[in-house]
């Protein structure tokens, strides 16, 4: 916990190393503790804790799941609720509760069901501080697990979440570090603001990270991060496609060219600037995704980027994303429609060259 | 049809005495008759734009529920609740300065004149997705399941085995639960998420009191091509919760099929459905020149007239008054009459940006919007 | 519950033959448990990825309405309609095929292989979402509605004034409609999809047969977390339709009663509920412990496994034999060893980037996609 | 119609004068005239004729509505269907008539609607090719009414076809003109693929236009259009806003500047070269939407044109849209929302200066 010694200075922080989505559960446990108006509501999310455990045990000290109690066991039925499969009711549920004084966290089990609610997430919740100028808010978080690589085929790895970004009045964001995921959050479960938090399934367990231990540590929405710096060339991604970006950087890098990556944390509002001034600064850039090519997160940023950056960028953006099908299952074909450590490799090497 | 039931109890009225039959329902029936028929008058005249939806016809309906809403029970309206708007205590100014798009309004003009709501009294504003305020509705009677739970008045009733199913708690007695009230018509209830609301309310035996407005209509389209059933009140048993059939034209039984329908809820013993055979006077909105139905069948149902209907009961009843009658219509009209007074001189026009400014609670979202709007004008 | 009254008819077995007990009924319950039995060792011996949904138990559901299924009918499944689908007729290499996802699956490895169909059978593959295929199935049935009136063999019942209302139409008599079969089960019921289209089809009489699995269980969530209401099949009267329960463990009592829904929906008497008591045996899917049921559950359900019933009815009525019993047995075996030599030794891997080529039917749509899938490979 | 002569050669066809949304029901009544397989079904789409009367009149040889008889009045009730008040069913019982041999067009009332039967047209129309790896196709045609302007506030204004277009597997068209109009519509109504069908209601009855009378008159889906040549910039737009830079266009003219106009038409596949190779000519290019500016339309066409025309470009690629908020009512807000010929000059202005 984040303390402040008698005369006012600040201590060092605890922290513990867990994996992403032990941050998840860590952060909701610590948010219904401090705050009774603060529950969870999904199917399968109360007995069983959640397909994806994801609202089962708290971590111990050394960051490894309490399995003595589950979350239902801590805070009963009532805050910890199994909803029936009717998404329309989970979201237009939430909705009603945060009208009335509540903080609901809705899990939609796969981002691929979300589309069910559509309406109620982007004409009810995205409308509600608009169209009553600002009397009342509808402070509902939606954590729901986004993306592909784990052989979950066309309706279990989907990446959604630019339509909640292209619907004026939503929050989005997507955590890629444990860190940012509890942080992010947390800052979602307190925002008096719709937020659509989009959890990448592929790196529930796959990634550990610190985590300060200090409920009240939060992250900015609508801030992003330059998780590495370098001065040849921009690399601009987020969730699982980050980490791929990361592990190319070390391969640029032994090759003699300076990444700088940024991960935008909040996919609306957008941290534009930080973007533009790293482009600026480098003078090529790269966009990676794995959602659709077509009207998504990597178009936005390039056309941020280019209009921003003009003067400066030497070579064109590269946008890499995934292609406009359906989602394939079988393993050489998933492989073919994520991107790859190679693609964008090859994709840096030539926006490092003449483009 | 469980409005015969009803009809053969003593009194037609069922003992509502003569000052509750005019202060609590004769004048919001009254108020909501003559600002609407006053606001189709007005839209008709362009001075207000968008279109509108006159509910003229379905006054009863609305009051004879809206009048049981205390403070902290949510109204989740469509797009025809003046009547239970008027019934929870919405002013004349408030709704012409909606209409009129004032800066005044509720909804700050950022709305359409027709969907409305005034948060001051717990009156959502309605998207214009028919249906989707009934789930809001099943939310917030979650809320208030919760509210309940927190002070300690439900309890939860474990098994030997330590498990519980959904819907098994009960409420210590004395306690009381707040309620929401959905408004919703005929066509409505074709959609999902009727369904999944009365669904997710009887589960979780919540206090939501569904008010089914059967007028016949969803636009031009006949309720037999939405409904394949008799009554509506017939599906409540699919949910495992009371359905009463009432006629919608008399607010006496309205009143009194809702009064049994909140108690119930107060008190724990979750929501019931209520359908009111009603009708609409005017088109679906202002543009609609209705001619897909027949003038016999408007006339049959305006003999009906809610207002006519309270009269007929209050005189068999020995509780009607001429002298309350004229009272109430002057007090009403003197209200209107002002309140046009104010909007049409006082009221102010709203900044063309400021919905900018409320599209989230958190300013710096909106500024974000701001920036690059702003950046689209070359400022 | 209508079970007891069907079971209360002089024979268990309905009149059925030997011969059609054992070709119709008993060879695919059959060569649905093994092939399921074996497809959850193959995938348990991590002989094929993704996950597996098992069907086991629920056999004499899908059985018991698959067999009525004909050329042109739909079959709208969920993701445990193995059963039904073996009914139909397909054959176990397809569906090795498609476990295994290799090229000549019936969907080329594209989808997840537990939603799987066969367009030779026109069993429609479906999407992971819960629900929607039950409102493709009304449309299917539409359709089939229109087939009839093109050939002239549906009359419209105009009323006098030429006005007709939704479902007011009668069939030539001798005239038959393809059925559409919509699989779900019983969380499925909470969905607003659920809604919409057995309301679609009471309106409109459409030939649809809904088959409720009611297996107590939608994933870890108790059916009384997503039914409010003791019986699914007491909702149908909310939509004007008949609604039956059948004993889902007795392969005979399901035929007879599909039987009867599919007699009524084919010669125009509109769509039917079939809700079905049944149980699955395996987690909800291969990587679900169930541990949120205790084993006494599921050991009472599996005293009544289909098979077992199936030998005790047909002994009851004396139209049991050893002998054909151990045919059957042997020859599903065969197909079963044969089709996993094949789909292990011979069928071929699909070319990875073939899903581009089938987005669209109009290749010069999924050139699009190529071209810029291309370029994002440099190539 | 159109005709050949004896000798083969293609004789002057005649066309019809007629309003954007007659050229919509005359293309539906002839097609529903020729191919017995193809059906209408939405809300108050039968007797009422549709509340905007797209499904009522057929055109007389004036161009005018021949109000003697409707459209279910001439194909009956079964083929001219009153829909329920039920998004899912209007679109998944399309989908389930189209695997059963249909082609149905299914009206939403206004797209802001759509969002109820976004899991049916994502999840379940725009995936039936690919997971019957071709052996199915779904040809139905959504049409739908959309854009501002109008005076319809937050649920009858609204522009939401970037989601149809970052779907993976839907055709997304947006016609713009009388002859548009029919000739797309036509396409989508053949084609054996899913098609999202945009109609800007503010140009129902504002814009009249030559339409071929011709039975089989297309227009190829997925080709853009050069809707007036110029060569020092590139404006691109579709619908409303189309028609609003064909008017700064004039005015540009008028003050010496030449102004190549593109309507892409099809906004899902794009028509990408036929921008690029406009913006290498021009030098400059401005992007005009009414949608959201996030992860919309005026993204993804910068995105694409910064790449493809990136050594050509002179100035920042420009892109005006609307504002990420919901779509307000009252009309100086409504006026404030949507992109002005004002700001579409200046836009122009500042590119053509240093950008
Ligand atoms: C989801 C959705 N679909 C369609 C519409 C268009 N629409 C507005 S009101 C209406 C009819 C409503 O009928 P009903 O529910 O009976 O209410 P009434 O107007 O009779 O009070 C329709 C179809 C809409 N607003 N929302
Ligand atoms: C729209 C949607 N929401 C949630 C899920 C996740 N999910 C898959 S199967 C299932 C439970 C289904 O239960 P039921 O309908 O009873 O069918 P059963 O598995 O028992 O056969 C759930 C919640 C989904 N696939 N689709
Ligand atoms: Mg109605
Ligand atoms: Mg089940």
């Amino acid at each position: 916990m984040m303390q402040f010694a008698r005369d006012g200075r600040r201590e060092k922080m605890s922290s513990k190393n867990i994996s992403y989505i032990q941050a998840i559960t860590d952060t909701m446990w610590s948010e219904m503790e401090i705050d009774e108006t603060v529950f969870v509501l999904g199917q399968d999310c109360g007995r069983y804790g959640g397909v994806f455990k994801a609202t089962a045990w708290r971590s111990e000290k050394d960051g490894k799941p309490d399995l003595s109690k589950k979350m239902y066991d801590e805070f009963g039925p009532l805050r910890v609720l199994d909803a029936p499969l009717a998404e329309n009711a989970i979201i237009g549920g939430a909705i009603g509760a945060a009208l009335s004084g509540y903080r609901p966290i809705a899990e939609i089990q796969f981002m691929d069901f979300i589309d069910c609610a559509m309406g109620h997430i982007v004409n009810q919740a995205g409308t509600i501080s608009f169209k009553t100028n600002g009397s009342w808010c509808c402070p509902i978080t939606i954590r729901t697990p986004y993306g592909g690589g784990i052989g979950g085929g066309m309706t279990h790895s989907q990446s959604n979440e630019a339509w909640f970004c292209h619907a004026g009045g939503l929050v989005v964001t997507a955590p890629s570090t444990p860190r940012d995921a509890a942080g992010l959050l947390r800052s979602c479960i307190r925002a008096d603001d719709p937020c659509v938090y989009i959890e990448h399934k592929g790196l529930y367990r796959a990634i550990t990270g610190d985590v300060p231990d200090d409920p009240n540590f939060t992250i900015e929405l609508g801030k992003g991060k330059v998780v590495r710096e370098g001065s040849d060339i921009t690399l601009i991604s987020y969730g699982a496609m980050l980490h791929k970006c990361l592990s190319v950087a070390e391969k640029l890098e032994s090759e003699g060219a300076s990444v700088e990556i940024i991960d935008p944390r909040t996919l609306w509002p957008m941290d534009e600037d930080l973007m533009i001034n790293s482009a600026c600064k480098t003078g090529r850039c790269v966009v990676v995704a794995e959602s659709h090519a077509a009207y998504g997160f990597t178009s936005e940023v390039a056309a941020r980027v280019q209009e921003g950056a003009f003067w400066n960028l030497l070579t064109p953006i590269r946008t890499i994303a995934g292609p406009d099908t359906p989602f394939p299952f079988e393993p050489g074909m998933e492989a073919a429609y994520l991107p790859s450590d190679d693609e964008i490799y090859n994709s840096c090497k030539r926006a490092l060259g003449d483009g | 049809m469980n409005s015969k039931k009803i009809n053969q109890k003593q009194k037609k009225s069922f003992g509502v005495d003569q000052q509750t039959a005019f202060e609590v329902l004769y004048h919001p029936l009254l108020k909501a008759r003559l600002l609407d028929e006053r606001m189709v008058k007005l839209f008709n005249q362009g001075r207000f734009g968008g279109t509108y939806f006159s509910g003229c016809g379905q006054e009863a309906t609305n009051v004879g529920a809206g009048v049981h809403m205390v403070e902290g029970d949510i109204l989740a309206p469509s797009h025809r609740q003046l009547g239970a708007m008027v019934a929870r205590g919405i002013t004349a100014k408030r709704v012409l300065a909606q209409v009129y798009s004032t800066a005044e309004s509720p909804d700050g003009a950022q709305q359409h004149p027709c969907h409305f709501g005034d948060p001051e009294l717990d009156i959502v504003s309605p998207t214009g997705h028919v249906a989707i305020q009934v789930v809001l509705a099943a939310g917030s009677a979650y809320a208030y399941l919760l509210d309940a739970y927190r002070k300690g008045d439900v309890k939860i009733n474990w098994d030997k085995d330590g498990i519980v199913w959904a819907g098994n708690w009960t409420l210590k007695k004395g306690s009381k639960l707040n309620c929401a009230f959905a408004f919703f018509g005929d066509g409505a209830t074709a959609k999902g998420d009727f369904h999944e609301s009365v669904n997710f309310a009887g589960i979780h035996k919540l206090p939501v009191i569904y008010m089914a407005e059967n007028n016949i209509w969803a636009e031009s389209v006949h309720v037999t091509e939405n409904v394949p059933v008799e009554r509506l009140s017939d599906r409540a048993a699919a949910y495992g919760m009371p359905g009463v059939t009432v006629d919608g034209q008399n607010v006496f039984e309205v009143y009194h099929a809702v009064q049994e329908a909140v108690e119930r809820a107060r008190s724990g013993g979750g929501p019931t459905l209520v359908e009111c055979l009603t009708y609409r006077y005017h088109g679906h909105s202002m543009i609609d020149p209705a001619d897909y139905r027949t003038d016999e069948e408007v006339e049959k149902w305006k003999k009906r007239d809610p207002l006519i209907v309270f009269e007929q009961v209050a005189k068999e009843d020995g509780i009607w008054s001429d002298k309350l009658a004229k009272e109430t219509e002057d007090r009403i009209n003197n209200e209107i009459e002002e309140a046009i007074d104010w909007v049409e001189d006082e009221s102010t026009k709203p900044k063309p940006d400021q919905f900018i400014d409320v599209t989230f609670r958190d300013p710096k979202f909106n500024d974000a919007i701001r920036k690059r709007w702003e950046k689209r004008k070359n400022v």
